[in-house]
């Protein structure tokens, strides 16, 4: 699969370059599985609110818009099979279109992004941001569902971060498959920054039903 | 090994070294080889020391009186939350991994350096950045929320630089995730070949162990605090009550971090000590795979028993009761630990140098801390002596008669290696007796102190409880002085220490293999290994 | 590394898999199915993320140390997650 | 080494520390005697043959894994057990709602009686206390009773005890809660039941209890100690009597106007041998809550 590439050299510490793609790809799953856990804080934080105020959190939970979410969810597993099938071109050595397909993921990243802050700005001229100028129409339960939205925000917030790091390191990466500085041989980064892409989109799998989808058929558990 | 004066500063270490690959500060501060940024840490690390031992030995002479008498009460909060932040976060968490983990593994296993040697040195920057924000909080006043930073008090009543501090340790926790994932892929993928799983030290797998607890454990703390510092500068409500939150909530999430990251502190001198006992028994470790299966099982289990620190806070009573059965079971891999040791001794050729006698110490202030650990877990007695001081003297033999001996321990092991020169053994090992009675004269009257009901973070307090305080201030002076000496005639060996040559205590081990200090790349060729671990009898080549 | 792990075809199918789950996902959250909403809806989002890590993170090929990191990651989040509700919901039992 | 053990449950969580303390003394002992025995025994000699590998031994191992599991888990079950006593309250147990709040005890009894930073219980009852904060987490502690529980703001929480010995007993703040956590301190009366009912009957004039309240929050306490070497002259002693003031030849008489002046214009009249580093409350005490704080100082200076 090799075109000519000149040959490829391990880093100092490494033994051969196969050594060294494999333990970058464990390394980046250990740092996947830290990354999880700091959401996994915050799942457990939504969830044990869910359990002291569920029927404030139902009812706060349908000011959220299912086709935002609908629309983000789809833009954002799409943008994962574009990475999916860039690291496939890698692979295959084809490095232009790997660098087309990690472009068209920006795209898509942006997208999602935009649709994030159009939201964030509804919401906020809504009077829901869950701050001193919280307004809610449900008056009883307003400082529940006021914990609701707290969580909103900071859950899709710390998402949004990891989207921008993600989109960030793919810009980085570009270039250099263009250069030829990773090729099929030695891709190590650029698998790195994919599986980190795609660890923005399994989290957002998850953030789709359980913040805008729930209590949508009236009475859950 | 007597201290000499004979020294011939040229002996045995005439070859480049690391030590010698560049005398530039760019060499330094820019260098990705492992052992550098071993000592890189070691000088932060000892800088922070000294600055949250010189809180806690204000903290121990305004307690000399039931009255306030040297600092205020403001003060004194802000002294103890400085020395427990600075102790915790910036030296015990990263002290071993970061020191001797960074200097050892790659050698340990046959490798020319870290995994990862860039994000190696990111990590050292991480830490530095958390450690100038720690300074920086000083300079500016203060924190005053303790370290264990208790909503809704650190994100809405305290007035403090709660944001900074939160910041600061948000920071350090990465650093230790990045030092961390180096460690497990290093141990995972560079081992030299015939080094399998169960020819590793043991060193090797308490600090995977380690590394375990920090990369899961570690982001929760940080998004925890991060939470904090959220709510305190937006006023959205996560934890406070008063926006509808639920505190409690906090306290599980931090725990979760905070209790296992005792373990992060313990782990790696149990594997220090097991190489120290090994080495001057000459005899292999008794049960080498319950030691290893034992650090794994301490990692794991001390997931499981953060509720222990909970039982009156308003947690479930279901909860509390099973909390309070899954932290007796850290006690059994624990014990298991000190009878291997016992047992490795037996018919041993046992010789006391100082870091054997910091060994033993280790054991013997372990021992007290596990033992009384037993006593926090169960949880009607808990009820009467949590938040009191039987905890701060529980923690205490835990986090500094273990960790903390077991990092002089190291360093006294190992400074040969690191540097290439001995010590004064006779002044060191007098010291370490020092310390030793320092420590338990500090921290056994706490123990009584707090069974007889005098409350935690007290800046004063009743009478009656005047004696015992001042048995503990009177031995914290003398503890503070016994960690001075090393300071001091490990720094006179740098130039006027006797050559140590590549293996002056006749330990196994690949890093006793290669010269003192080592070569950049350590070895000259990757070394294949032939022989099974703790070698020191001799047996036949497999 | 030779050639590629998984192909550009499979990508697209995976792809259309995780889109008809999506649209499950959102009947589902409409459905009267009761209790079970929490349930199904985590179970199917389970099933996307299974597909992702195993297609487009490529762990079809994975090795077991890797399967072992993501085991013991999860089984920590499971202990996080379970034992602090475990609390939250045992609260009201006692007096 | 023991603090009094004053409430039903004392005695057997001491029983139970007492099992744990035997536990550690014969392990720690066993521990140090073999390490001891070994590092003599076994000492390095010159010229020695090398040492043995010892053979491994998979029952060894089994027997101090098992032990220790078997001895711990008793202490367990003793433990939860008696915890499970500790923290359901008997079905008659007595109500009192204590509210913890920077820096101070609030309590509320049945009948409506008020106190701060004290807690009259009567004994031989069992009583429940219902807790809650103010403002952030607080512990009620009182180590006679070897019972302690936080009190978390935002939700209520309870403890409950039953006093066997009348006496006056520390009342901590154990959980960390700011500037004053030290001073968050007070005690506990337990008082014979006969006693108890007239404690609590004793008419509770609502004058006083909010000067009480006030002499907390404007810290009168931090220098009117009431100790000899205290920054202020103990005010309950004096009130009624005639008290040396600097500069002047006349006694004064203490009464509600010296109170006031004091208070307003506290240069004026300096109690003599005290530094004069009172500040004015002028502007932040209104003639009103003035009269409060006398009211307090007055019934407090009665009932010494």
């Amino acid at each position: 699969m090799s075109h000519g590439h000149k040959g490829v050299a391990p880093a100092h510490q490494f033994e051969s370059v196969e050594q060294q793609q494999r333990v970058a790809r464990f390394g980046m799953w250990m740092f996947l599985i830290s990354e999880t856990m700091i959401f996994g804080a915050l799942f457990t934080g939504y969830a044990v609110y869910w359990t002291l105020y569920p029927e404030a959190f139902q009812e706060a939970a349908q000011f959220l818009d299912v086709t935002y979410g609908t629309v983000m969810t789809v833009v954002l597993l799409v943008s994962s099979t574009t990475v999916a099938l860039a690291i496939t071109a890698l692979e295959g050595d084809r490095r232009r279109l790997a660098a087309g397909l990690f472009g068209v993921t920006i795209a898509l990243g942006l997208v999602f992004f935009v649709l994030k802050i159009i939201e964030y700005a509804e919401k906020i001229g809504d009077g829901l941001l869950p701050t001193r100028g919280f307004e809610y129409p449900g008056a009883e339960s307003a400082d529940q569902a006021q914990v609701f939205f707290s969580w909103y925000f900071v859950i899709t917030g710390t998402h949004a971060v990891h989207l921008i790091v993600g989109l960030a390191a793919i810009g980085f990466v570009i270039w250099p498959i263009l250069r030829g500085t990773y090729h099929a041989k030695y891709f190590s980064p650029v698998e790195g920054t994919g599986l980190y892409w795609h660890l923005v989109d399994v989290i957002w799998i998850f953030v789709f039903p359980l913040l805008y989808l729930m209590g949508r058929a009236g009475g859950m558990g | 090994m007597d201290d000499t004066r004979e020294t011939d500063p040229a002996e045995g270490d005439a070859g480049p070294n690391y030590l010698r690959a560049g005398y530039s500060i760019r060499s330094w501060l820019l260098t990705t080889d492992h052992k550098r940024i071993a000592i890189l840490y070691l000088v932060s690390l000892t800088v922070m020391f000294l600055v949250g031992g010189a809180a806690a030995v204000l903290l121990r002479l305004e307690l000399i009186s039931s009255e306030a008498s040297l600092v205020s009460g403001d003060g004194y909060n802000k002294l103890f939350t400085l020395h427990g932040v600075i102790m915790i976060f910036f030296f015990l968490v990263p002290s071993i991994p970061a020191v001797f983990g960074n200097f050892l593994i790659p050698m340990m296993v046959g490798a020319r350096d870290m995994a990862f040697p860039r994000i190696n040195l990111a990590s050292w920057y991480l830490y530095m950045t958390g450690a100038i924000l720690g300074i920086a909080i000083i300079v500016g006043g203060g924190v005053d929320t303790g370290w264990t930073f208790y909503t809704p008090y650190s994100s809405t009543y305290a007035n403090t630089h709660v944001i900074l501090a939160v910041a600061g340790v948000f920071i350090a926790g990465f650093s230790s995730i990045f030092t961390g994932l180096n460690i497990v892929a290093t141990v995972y993928a560079m081992r030299a070949p015939g080094l399998g799983w169960g020819r590793l030290p043991l060193f090797v797998w308490s600090l995977l162990a380690t590394s375990l607890i920090i990369l899961l454990a570690t982001p929760v703390l940080a998004i925890t605090l991060a939470l904090v510092a959220v709510e305190r500068a937006t006023g959205i409500g996560i934890f406070d009550p008063g926006l509808g939150g639920d505190p409690v909530l906090f306290q599980h999430l931090f725990w979760f971090y905070s209790h296992p990251a005792v373990y992060i502190m313990i782990l790696p001198s149990l594997g220090v000590v097991s190489e120290i006992v090994a080495c001057f028994a000459r005899k292999r470790i008794y049960g080498y795979p319950f030691m290893a299966g034992a650090s794994i099982a301490i990692a794991i289990l001390g997931f499981f028993v953060w509720g222990h620190h909970m039982f009156v806070s308003g947690q479930s009573v279901y909860a509390g009761i099973v909390f309070s059965f899954l932290s007796f079971l850290v006690a059994v891999p624990s014990a298991v630990k000190v009878f291997n040791w016992i047992a490795t001794l037996h018919r041993g050729q046992i010789s006391f140098e100082t870091p054997m006698l910091y060994a033993f110490g280790f054991i013997g202030l372990f021992v007290v801390g596990g033992l009384t650990g037993l006593f926090t877990a169960t949880i009607a007695v808990n009820v009467h002596i949590h938040d009191t001081y039987f905890v701060v003297a529980h923690f205490h033999y835990i986090m500094v008669g273990g960790a903390l001996m077991g990092y002089l321990g190291a360093l006294h092991f190992w400074w040969p290696k690191i540097m290439g020169r001995l010590y004064p053994e006779r002044l060191a090992r007098w010291s370490a007796i020092f310390v030793f009675l320092g420590f338990n004269l500090t921290f056994f009257p706490q123990f009584l102190l707090g069974y007889q009901g005098m409350p935690r973070r007290y800046h004063v307090y009743p009478q009656e409880f005047e004696l015992l305080n001042v048995f503990s201030s009177g031995g914290a002076i003398f503890l503070g002085l016994g960690y001075l000496l090393p300071a001091i005639y490990l720094t006179w060996s740098l130039k006027y220490g006797r050559a140590a040559g590549p293996n002056p205590w006749g330990a196994t081990g690949l890093e006793w293999t290669t010269a003192s200090p080592p070569p950049s790349e350590n070895f000259a060729r990757t070394p294949r290994v032939t022989e099974p671990v703790y070698n020191y009898t001799g047996e036949r080549q497999s | 590394m030779s050639g590629p792990r998984e192909g550009f075809v499979s990508a697209f199918v995976v792809l259309a898999l995780l889109l008809v789950l999506t649209v499950l996902t959102v009947v589902a959250a409409y459905a009267p199915i009761g209790v079970f909403h929490v349930p199904v809806a985590l179970a199917l989002a389970g099933l996307k993320s299974i597909l992702v890590v195993l297609y487009y993170m490529h762990m079809r090929h994975g090795r077991s140390s890797d399967w072992v990191v993501i085991g013991t990651g999860l089984l920590l989040l499971a202990v996080l997650i379970g034992m602090i509700l475990s609390d939250v919901v045992t609260r009201g039992w006692s007096g | 080494m023991l603090p009094e053990q004053a409430s039903t449950v004392a005695a057997d969580i001491d029983n139970l520390y007492f099992y744990l303390i035997a536990f550690s003394v014969v392990a720690t002992a066993l521990i140090v005697a073999l390490i001891i025995a070994f590092a003599i025994r076994y000492r390095r000699r010159e010229g020695a043959e090398p040492a043995h590998r010892d053979r491994e031994n998979w029952k060894l191992e089994a027997t101090w894994i098992v032990v220790p599991f078997i001895l711990i888990i008793i202490a367990f079950a003793w433990g939860a057990n008696l915890f499970v006593e500790v923290s359901v309250a008997p079905d008659d147990a007595e109500e009192i709602h204590v509210v913890g709040k920077q820096w101070m005890w609030h309590v509320r009894h049945p009948n409506g009686r008020r106190e701060i930073n004290e807690l009259h219980v009567p004994t031989d009852r069992p009583i429940r206390l219902t807790l809650s904060s103010e403002d952030v987490v607080h512990s009620f502690y009182v180590p006679a009773f070897r019972v302690k529980q936080d009190a978390v703001p935002g939700r209520f929480t309870s403890m409950w005890f039953e006093a066997t010995e009348p006496g006056e007993y520390h009342l901590f703040c154990a959980e960390y809660c700011g500037t004053d956590h030290s001073r968050m301190i007070g005690r506990v009366v337990a008082l014979a039941p006969s006693e108890y009912e007239r404690w609590v009957e004793a008419a509770d004039d609502p004058l006083v209890s909010a000067g009480e309240e006030l002499f907390h929050d404007m810290r009168c306490a931090d220098c009117h100690t009431g100790e000899p070497d205290a920054t202020g002259p103990d005010l309950f002693s004096r009130y009624g009597t005639a008290v040396a003031v600097e500069g002047e030849d006349e006694l004064v008489r203490f009464d509600r106007e010296h109170l006031r002046r004091a208070l307003l214009d506290p240069g004026a009249r300096v109690a003599e041998g005290y530094p004069a580093v009172m500040p004015t409350f002028r502007g932040r005490l209104s003639d009103r809550e003035i009269l409060k704080l006398a009211a307090f100082v007055e019934a407090r200076a009665e009932d010494e």
